[in-house]
């Protein structure tokens, strides 16, 4: 029990983003692909607190206990999460937006039609 | 290629990619472990500088530099967002009919449109004591404006938002980081380097030196960035239609 | 006990990603990434990093389905109006 | 640890999974339903969790989600308001179940915390998630309508 414990939330990282990047290779839609790219990113946010989780600690916020008087866990994965996790939003609406000009533009939001269309 | 050679392609590549993973997984140090040895100096350097939320003292003191590179993407994201979006010369703009909402769902988002706001605000301010900071408040607080379009109509919320100001903002924002970061140059020291400032009792809003100042100018550039952005894409699928026979 | 409640919120993740992977709607997997949004939140709180989880609570629960299904019904409605005009 | 973890193991596994299956399965009203349900069952999970670590700032998370997650369902409501015009959605039983397990959870927090400014914050986030859902609900039985351009 302890030795699985020991990887799986690795192993949860790894499988959310190989799922997120198989859907984005079968994608049909390129809204439904914007969708499983952020699937991928959660993959990478997984690993990160996972990285610095440590056993019975608490978080290393301050407001509300005493400094010292428990474990902490470490402060800057969760740091690059959260940032990454606004970021991670504003890129998504850069990638939503280019699919409303390709919409525009060539009428379709299918991969497949759009590469027989650059012929 | 066809679908279905891609597909065996992907499956292969995906196959190795995965044993790799999983390799590597059983190599990494063990869930949970006690070893920590950057998560220990961060809290150690955040406490010396009476920041009570560690993440907070990581994120716009001890890798201010980092957030203003994160700033940097989503400062041109949103700008991306707006070139794409804007209305082009075959586009014409059509006033949408007003939407019959329930009195009860009426009521309730013009209720909780000034809560939500203010618990934003609340959460950008206390970002260096307790959970929050510039980035989640700040979503917050321009996620609640949006309430007047689901609660009334459209047109509710553009009286209550003008764009340009939410633009002057942003911008306005994210050059308040960098010159905060040159006064530490001036100041004699290092590009954002904390010390600038007296750092302040422990856990008290105006500790932390320049962290509260770092963090509530995140927290209106994030508010002015989703503004901005959820109103190009409001208008595009509101109001923005094509001009008939192009 | 601390372990069994990681345990429920890693395997609701996994389950919710493959869902949003699977679902090959966009309206619908507007909705299944609204629920991996708040999953997450829960994942990340109990591996005891609240800000992420606030971060991803105020970005997951409202603002990322807002802009999907927004582009999805501007998507559709461009689509309508080229098949009124036929 | 304690029992306060197990009741938010226990409201996650068996509240999220169903809402789980909900979401992903089944015409389109019965998702949305999973999807307001969710948040519904999600915060009283975290409000538990914040008691079970003896951590009262985590109680934000309660706040936000309180606030937000009804916000999100109302995105829902507003922009599939056609489709589920044609179909709407009828869950007052599971909505009512979920607010009145979301009413025991705060009340159970409150009597452990006492009185105080914790157990007032506790007590708006309680009303503040009780009206949301049930405001959520009757959106999307027909709050909206002739949403066409708006």
């Amino acid at each position: 029990m302890r030795a699985v414990m020991d990887v799986l939330p690795y192993l949860v990282a790894a499988w959310v983003f190989l799922a997120g990047c198989y859907g984005l290779a079968t994608s049909r839609n390129l809204i439904h692909a914007v969708g499983c790219l952020s699937v991928c990113q959660v993959g990478t946010y997984v690993l990160l607190l996972s990285v610095g989780y440590r056993d019975g600690a608490t978080a290393p916020v301050f407001s509300d206990v005493k400094p010292g008087s428990r474990p902490v866990v470490d402060p800057v994965v969760q740091a690059l999460t959260l940032t990454d996790v606004v970021v991670g939003a504003t890129v998504t609406a850069l990638l939503l937006a280019l699919v409303i000009q390709v919409a525009k533009r060539h009428g379709t939001l299918d991969p497949d039609e759009l590469s027989e269309l650059r012929g | 290629m066809t679908r279905r050679a891609r597909l065996w392609v992907l499956l292969a590549g995906g196959a190795g990619l995965a044993a790799l993973l999983v390799a590597a997984c059983l190599r990494l140090p063990h869930f949970g472990g006690k070893s920590h040895p950057y998560g220990d100096r961060a809290v150690h350097a955040s406490l010396a500088r009476q920041t009570a939320n560690t993440i907070s003292s990581v994120n716009f003191d001890q890798r201010a530099f980092d957030t203003l590179g994160e700033m940097t993407i989503l400062f041109s994201a949103v700008l991306g967002c707006v070139i794409l979006l804007r209305q082009t010369h075959d586009e014409h703009r059509a006033r949408p009919e007003p939407a019959e909402v329930a009195p009860p769902v009426r009521r309730y988002a013009l209720v909780v449109l000034p809560v939500a706001l203010l618990s934003g605000l609340y959460v950008i301010a206390h970002g260096q004591l307790s959970p929050g900071g510039g980035f989640q408040g700040g979503v917050v607080a321009a996620t609640a404006l949006h309430l007047l379009y689901l609660g009334a109509d459209y047109a509710a919320l553009e009286r209550i938002r003008p764009v340009g100001a939410y633009e002057v903002a942003d911008a306005l924002a994210a050059s308040g980081y960098l010159v905060m970061g040159i006064a530490g140059l001036i100041g004699g020291t290092a590009f954002l380097a904390n010390t600038l400032l007296p750092y302040g009792t422990f856990n008290t809003l105006s500790s932390g030196g320049t962290v509260p100042l770092l963090n509530a100018a995140i927290g209106m550039e994030v508010a002015g960035a989703v503004v901005v952005l959820l109103a190009r894409f409001l208008d595009q699928a509101v109001e923005i239609e094509e001009e008939s026979g192009t | 006990m601390a372990d069994a409640v990681i345990v429920v919120a890693l395997l609701l993740v996994a389950g919710c990603a493959t869902a949003a992977v699977a679902t090959r709607d966009p309206m619908r997997q507007a909705l299944v990434l609204s629920l991996l949004g708040v999953v997450l939140a829960v994942l990340f709180t109990v591996l005891q990093a609240p800000d992420a989880g606030l971060s991803q609570l105020a970005v997951g629960s409202a603002l990322t389905p807002l802009l999907l299904m927004l582009t999805v019904r501007k998507v559709k409605r461009r689509a309508q109006g080229k098949e009124r005009e036929r | 640890m304690n029992g306060w973890t197990l009741a938010a193991a226990l409201g996650l596994a068996g509240g999220l999974g169903t809402a789980l299956w909900g979401v992903t399965t089944g015409p389109l009203r019965r998702r949305v339903v999973a999807q307001n349900l969710s948040t519904a069952l999600a915060c009283p999970s975290l409000l538990l969790l914040s008691q079970a670590y003896n951590r009262p700032s985590y109680v934000d998370l309660g706040l936000v989600l309180a606030l937000l997650g009804p916000v999100g369902t109302l995105v829902f409501a507003r922009l599939l308001a056609e489709e589920l015009a044609e179909d709407p959605p009828r869950a007052w039983g599971a909505t009512l179940t979920v607010a009145g397990l979301g009413a025991a959870a705060v009340i159970a927090l409150c009597v452990a915390t006492g009185p105080g400014r914790a157990m007032a914050k506790l007590l708006v986030i309680g009303a503040l998630l009780i009206s949301g859902n049930i405001i959520a609900s009757r959106a999307l039985s027909g709050g909206f309508r002739g949403v066409r351009g708006g």
